[in-house]
């Protein structure tokens, strides 16, 4: 943690990057976001296991973005979404260091993205055994049984969108739900509104989610949506030998192998 | 449940089976009149959210179906679907949807035959499972109007 | 507000023997933005059109539905048709009344109420198409022939005599193809060499035409008028610029048993060779998997002997890129060998032959100088033995289509033994004689009444060798299926014509269909049996189905006038069915996020960056972009962008979502 | 104002939830879902959950759903039907165990609907409510009721306001409305005589943390300060401050078409949300993040003082509980205070 500090006050010192991205201690125990634009605030930064929020949300904001290049303190997660941010199009090498945290709480400054690439490849999307217990309890039932768990569970959603902000890899300007030419998901939070914006979340999602349960974490009302996006990890593992963010511009869902296997098409 | 008439709707290619279909027709192959065409130019247009807009407005049962692998006019279509259509199965089916109400299927500019088969196939199928109750329950059930439950 | 046209054709009793097409016009009719619907007996006719375009007219329809055939089939006729009347043409739609619903359904209520549906479909779709124009995009006046036998050669020719430029591929060393190999030809019996050859050597001396022999497609990428193909051309191992074809290496060389690919294997040739001696170019290459110096390391005696040291054994292959604007695909076909028959000795008998076999025997220029002689043992055979069918129309095989020559080459073959064996006895068991085409049928008539050819109508179960003959066995179903069995000294097997290996590789390298046998697909089996499903793609000869020789060159001139046609123009205009990724105003320039995605998934490569730029030439945005020129419309990006910034031009959101609600809901 | 005080078992309760449900009262409570707490129809007694400082969920869906449905319509022949909502469809709710800052909050929320327009859909389902107020014994870091004039034992709003008299202990029953004494009148047995109870003791300590008319004044200044910007720095975005907040009422109206028939839908909405006032050409007038917050703030604190005349914020301390970001809008409305612009 002095190490984060220090390092984030010489580089805004030095003006080497115009924000430092970090946890500061917020309310009730919790830690939230805080943004370093002078170094004499740098003693603000904390960080410890209650730093669960994915910093990397912040770094598609148009408001932090523009204030010059970011530095962001980065937990495994975050750097994986970085890295697949990174891939995307949405930061690069000129806009965004990596001053990452260990699963040690060790910090290391990267070079460059693909540093950052290497390192969290070193570590596979691992899920919890609680979720891991919840999705084996969901596939054990019957499809009517995971038809009425599901309605139930997403009925509370009232579309406030947290997960989505959240979400490190939902920075779309015009989400499909706000898309309205033709309007693809009913906008009232009904059963089927929700039922159709989370299908739709968790498809957007696929080979591309870095598991990082920032819309669980997000959700008011705490949905298990993630359990979707998890799934969905677990069926590109199955189906195409699994994924992990890498710079390359290639995706799971935008590539394809002429022998995937399937065996429902008749 | 003697008379129920599923709704099938079916999302096709162009260049396969959409032209399957038309051999169907040129071959005089009679298929139940159950199954309504929408023509794409391939399965690679197909959005999944049509499928879920099919079951929204009442559908009992989807085909999709485009060209056999290697043989997409547009080369590589068919096999994005195919990932797409993996995926989205597999999603639909841990939400509890049922997945037997959507048929996937190649069929070639040839294969009228084999189209008239995946129609009737897929109908008395659906008819033997009756009416999508559990989907247009969800679909077109009342707004709550109080506190959702 | 719309103002659509509904116009329910009834085809005739096509569609109107199982739809009630009054009725589904009078409901159209009442659908909120028809404000015209009316039936008729045949739409696509003069009169039919002139119905639509006289209501774009007077009505001032916004847009129109025809409600016929398949759109495949007469989507451009009615396109145009209101295009004439001043209504874009991209504002018609079809809905397939017959071959979705008339000709696959009974008469009856749900029928009309399906067609009723089609018709609501498209037009709840019509609503919200737009109005597009055509993309024009330019030609490059250059074709490219795949196949250099008869067909690939009268293509390739009528194209350069066309003044346009061919580049003309041939897989062996010599063009020619089967054609080549034939004695005679029916029905005339004139020499195929003999007419062969010259257009052979004309192609090679056209000045329009670049000849490859030894040569294959690599890869084909692009689209008409714009196609870029990588040709590799085998190497021959050989300067054939120096070479004189002297021919003496191929006298030289030790290595002399190799069977003959153009005698078919009835004969031998060398591992430096000319297939044949009026090969066109007549210079030899080296067939490395049988040459001594490339299986061992020694030899090089060709090397030796050539005057003009030509030889090159360490020639690489070389790989030619080259820019084309249409493609002729004229790869021919091959024939079942002998080894696909258990019941006549799986091949191991020397003496059943092939019939492409038996034309080498017959050829003045084949391995036994014309004289027919078995292959066992050199013996003229006194009773041969012709099977028609072997293998075609016959299900349990796969191959339940008629071959088609064959009917017309067994009576040629019959009758050349005739001739060329007095008193020999010669029989031919067949299924039904198909002889229709210009003087075919008093040919097969001449073979029976004045040569004596012995037809019998029946087929072969099982043929055995015994004391050095082989027993025939048959039945005559004309005699009641009496049994026959003949001993026989020979007998030649009118073997099924079949696909080429490979073609469904090639067909996959150009992007084209071909049907369940591997042959190449046709547009349309009537009114488009020369293109194929992929514009500027054309097909000619056997590789589409088996042809006989005026068929092929029929086949190879009508796809040369559709190349020709092509190249009249400078600019093509293209179906303006593309992908296009939105604009808007500023500050949201479009609300594609840029996260190009949609460029890996982009099957043509036709999705690039576009910077958005400020006065000061800063980068605001980056956003993706489709290149029109590339874009073959798939929407393969459609489905999968997230912010659905990009949409396909004819098959919008808004259009198939709507489809999907008109299919599902009362209107 | 003379208020009648009654004394009513902690068992008690039990036996009013019944008798209500046996008058056919629909009944709206206090229920757990995976961990949090929000306002739904409840069948039995054990459906209600007592445990919370405040919900998850504000009770503002009684009166104004997150969906409502506003008209049905369809089209025929002869042109269009539509038909509206009919206000004797809408049943009598008796709103059981809000806290006084949501009951003070329905005056506030009534009091939007009810400005330059008076919204009859609203109207008659918040006339329908009966409110049954629980005072709070407990608060926590996020409470703020007496900094914007309420307080943990605040009866305005309630019909009948409950204090229980320390933990486990018996409640006092604070009879307000007519509202209230019918639900007496309904089992009376149930509302005992009370002798000289005060309340006080037994609420809890929410401390005065601003002054809201301090707040409001520097408001009047602050429009273009740089704070906005800062505060909202960590701002993502969503809407969970707007939808679990007791008195945000803005909603979108959307038309669920199905062929020749549809509805036309009241939804809630949110201004935090970048699309919320994106125009059709493209232009937004709230831009960027910063100017939906401090939208936000004014107004609750700014414009609906002026034009209402009530604040439109309760102290619940909801949003900040809610707020994925952990914005803690107490923390901004004293750096509002304290800011000399």
């Amino acid at each position: 943690m002095d190490e984060l500090r220090r390092r984030a006050k010489e580089l805004l010192e030095a003006s080497s990057v115009k924000v430092v991205i970090g946890y500061e201690n917020g309310t009730d125990g919790k830690t939230r976001a805080l943004f370093i634009e002078n170094p004499a605030d740098a003693g603000k930064l904390v960080f410890d296991s209650r730093c669960i929020m994915n910093l990397a949300a912040y770094i598609t904001k148009h408001e932090v973005k523009s204030k010059g290049k970011m530095a962001i303190a980065a937990t495994l997660p975050v750097m994986r979404a970085i890295v697949q941010l990174a891939s995307e199009f949405q930061v690069n090498d000129n806009n965004l260091l990596v001053l990452g945290i260990t699963p040690e709480s060790k910090m290391i400054e990267f070079k460059d993205l693909t540093e950052v690439e290497t390192f969290v490849h070193q570590y596979q999307i691992e899920i919890d055994s609680r979720n891991k217990e919840m999705l084996d309890r969901i596939e054990k039932m019957t499809p009517s049984e995971r038809w009425d768990f599901w309605i139930q569970e997403l009925t509370p959603c009232f579309k406030c969108y947290a997960c989505r902000a959240a979400c490190p890899m939902c920075y779309c300007h015009r989400c499909t739900v706000e898309f309205n030419q033709p309007q693809w998901i009913p906008v009232p939070s009904s059963e089927l509104g929700n039922l159709e914006w989370h299908i739709m979340r968790a498809i957007h999602l696929a080979g591309r989610c870095v598991d990082c349960d920032a819309c669980y974490n997000a959700c008011p009302l705490a949905i298990p949506l993630n359990l979707l996006t998890k799934r969905m990890l677990l069926d590109a593992r199955e189906h195409f030998g699994g994924y992990q963010p890498s710079l390359k511009a290639e995706h799971l869902m935008s590539t394809y192998k002429p022998d995937d296997k399937e065996n429902f098409i008749m | 449940m003697a008379d129920f008439e599923p709704k099938i709707v079916a999302f096709v290619c162009n260049w396969c089976t959409y032209a399957g279909a038309d051999l169907t027709g040129t071959s005089r192959i009679k298929y139940a009149s159950n199954v309504r065409i929408v023509r794409f130019p391939c399965t690679g247009r197909i959005d999944y959210m049509l499928l879920m807009k099919s079951f929204d407005e009442g559908a009992d049962g989807i085909i999709v179906s485009g060209c056999h692998p290697n043989d997409c006019h547009y080369t590589s279509g068919n096999f994005h679907a195919r990932r797409r259509w993996i995926m989205v199965r597999s999603l639909c089916d841990f939400i509890g949807i049922d997945i037997r109400r959507i048929k996937f299927s190649w069929v070639s500019a040839a294969e009228g035959a084999k189209w008239a088969d995946i129609v009737n196939t897929t109908v008395s199928e659906i008819r033997e499972l009756g009416p999508y109750n559990d989907y247009k329950k969800v679909a077109k059930r009342p707004l709550k109007e109080v506190s959702h439950g | 507000m719309s103002k659509i046209g509904v116009f329910v054709c009834h085809c005739g009793e096509n569609i109107s023997a199982t739809v009630d097409c009054v009725k589904v016009a009078e409901t159209a009719g009442r659908y909120e933005g028809v404000t015209f619907s009316v039936d008729y007996k045949y739409m696509c006719s003069d009169p039919g059109q002139s119905i639509i375009k006289n209501a774009i007219i007077e009505k001032g329809l916004t847009g129109v539905v025809v409600a016929s055939c398949s759109p495949r089939m007469h989507e451009p006729t009615f396109r145009k048709a209101c295009a004439e009347a001043g209504l874009n043409p991209y504002m018609c739609e079809m809905a397939n009344l017959r071959e979705h619903c008339s000709w696959v359904h009974e008469k009856g209520e749900a029928t009309t109420e399906k067609a009723i549906d089609l018709v609501r479909i498209l037009v709840e779709k019509v609503k919200y198409n737009q109005s597009l124009n055509a993309i024009k995009v330019p030609v490059t006046k250059t074709a490219l022939v795949i196949g250099g036998g008869i067909a690939g050669i009268q293509a390739s020719l009528d194209i350069a005599n066309a003044g346009h430029k061919v580049i003309l591929i041939e897989k062996d060393p010599s063009i020619g193809g089967h054609m080549s190999q034939l004695s005679e030809t029916f029905p005339t019996l004139d020499c195929s060499q003999c007419i062969l050859t010259p257009r052979m050597v004309e192609v090679a001396q056209h000045p329009n035409i670049t000849l490859y022999t030894y040569a294959e497609l690599e890869s084909l990428e692009g689209f008409i008028g714009n196609f870029k193909a990588k040709i590799r051309r085998k190497s021959k191992s050989l300067d054939e610029k120096i070479c004189t074809g002297c021919g003496l290496c191929t006298t030289k060389c030790p290595n002399k048993k190799i069977p003959s690919e153009f005698n078919e294997g009835l004969g031998t040739r060398t591992a430096i060779y000319v297939p044949f001696p009026q090969a066109v170019p007549n210079k030899p290459v080296i067939d490395r998997i049988h040459c001594t110096y490339y299986i061992k390391g020694k030899c090089r005696i060709c090397e030796k002997v050539c005057p003009t040291q030509a030889i090159r054994f360490d020639q690489e292959d070389q790989i030619v890129e080259t820019e084309i604007g249409a493609i002729v695909i004229a790869t021919g076909f091959a024939v079942k060998q002998t080894d696909f028959f258990p019941e006549y000795g799986y091949g191991k008998y020397p003496d059943i032959i092939t019939g492409l076999q038996f034309e080498r025997l017959a050829s003045a220029s084949g391995p036994t100088l014309g004289e027919i002689r078995r292959p066992s043992d050199g013996k003229i055979p006194e009773k041969i033995v012709f099977l028609a069918c072997a293998g075609s129309r016959d299900e349990a095989k796969g191959i339940p289509y008629c071959s088609k020559i064959c009917c017309m080459y067994i009576a040629k073959h019959a009758m050349l033994y005739q001739h060329k064996v007095h008193g020999g006895k010669s029989y031919v068991f067949y299924m039904d004689i198909r002889a229709g085409g210009k003087m075919y049928e008093e040919f097969v008539r001449r073979a029976i009444e004045d040569d004596g050819v012995n037809y019998i109508r029946g087929r072969v179960s099982r043929i055995y060798e015994k004391n050095g003959k082989l027993i025939v066995k048959g039945a005559d179903t004309l005699l009641g299926g009496i049994p026959v069995e003949i001993e026989a000294d020979m007998v030649v097997l009118a073997t099924a014509g079949v696909a080429n290996e490979g073609a469904e590789e090639l067909a996959q390298k150009l992007h084209v269909s071909y049907d369940s046998y591997h042959f190449f697909a046709e547009a349309h089996p009537k009114l488009k049996p020369v293109e194929t499903n992929t514009a500027g793609i054309f097909l000619a000869g056997a590789c589409q189905a088996p042809r006989d020789i005026p068929e092929s060159v029929s086949m190879a001139s009508g796809a040369a006038v559709k190349v020709a046609g092509l190249f009249s123009q400078d600019e093509l205009t293209r179906e303006p069915l593309i992908a296009v990724v939105n604009r808007q105003a500023a500050p949201v320039y479009s609300s594609c996020v840029g996260c190009f995605l949609c460029v890996s998934a982009c099957p043509y490569q036709a999705i690039e960056k576009e910077e958005i730029k400020n006065r000061n030439g800063e980068v605001i945005k980056s956003i993706a972009k489709v290149n029109p020129g590339l874009c073959q419309g798939c929407g393969t990006c459609v489905a999968f962008c997230r912010t659905k910034s990009i949409d396909i031009q004819g098959y919008t959101h808004e259009q198939m979502y709507s489809e999907v609600m008109a299919l599902l809901n009362e209107y | 104002m003379n208020i009648d005080g009654r004394l009513v078992r902690k068992e008690s309760l039990e036996k009013l939830f019944k008798i209500l449900k046996a008058n056919n009262r629909t009944i709206v409570g206090p229920s757990q879902k995976n961990g949090r707490i929000s306002y739904k129809m409840v069948e039995n007694y054990e459906g209600i959950t007592s445990e919370y400082i405040q919900t998850t969920q504000s009770p503002k869906e009684v009166a104004f759903p997150r969906t409502e449905k506003i008209l049905d319509y369809s089209k025929n022949a002869d042109g269009m039907t539509v038909k509206g909502i009919n206000a004797d469809d809408i049943p009598d709710i008796v709103l059981w165990g809000v806290r006084p800052c949501d009951t003070m909050g329905m005056g506030e929320l009534s009091a939007i609907f009810n400005w330059d327009y008076r919204d009859e859909i609203y109207n008659s389902r918040s006339s329908r409510v009966t409110v049954l107020g629980f005072s709070c014994g407990k608060s926590d870091e996020y409470c703020f009721c007496t900094s914007v004039g309420g307080n943990p034992g605040n009866i305005e709003g309630s019909d009948i306001l409950f204090t229980q008299l320390g933990e486990n202990g018996d409640y006092l029953a604070e009879i307000i409305t007519e509202k209230g004494s019918q639900v007496v009148s309904l089992a009376s047995d149930l509302f005992e005589k009370a002798e000289n109870i005060v309340k006080g003791k037994f609420l809890a300590d929410v401390p005065v943390r601003f002054e809201k008319e301090q707040v409001r004044q520097n408001l009047e200044k602050y429009f273009d300060s740089e704070q906005w910007v800062a505060q909202s720095l960590k701002c993502l975005g969503c809407g969970a401050c707007a939808y679990v907040c007791p008195t945000c009422a803005c909603f979108d109206i959307q038309d669920e078409a199905h062929g020749k028939s549809g509805s036309r839908v009241r939804c809630w909405d949110s201004c935090g949300f970048s699309l919320f006032t994106l125009h059709t050409s493209g232009h937004n007038p709230r831009e960027v993040q910063s100017q939906r917050w401090r939208q936000r703030i004014m107004h609750k604190f700014s414009y609906m003082p002026d034009r209402l005349s009530v604040y439109g914020c309760t102290g619940c301390g909801r949003c900040s509980r809610a707020c994925p970001a952990d914005m803690n809008i107490l923390d901004h409305l004293i750096s509002i205070q304290e800011v000399t612009v």
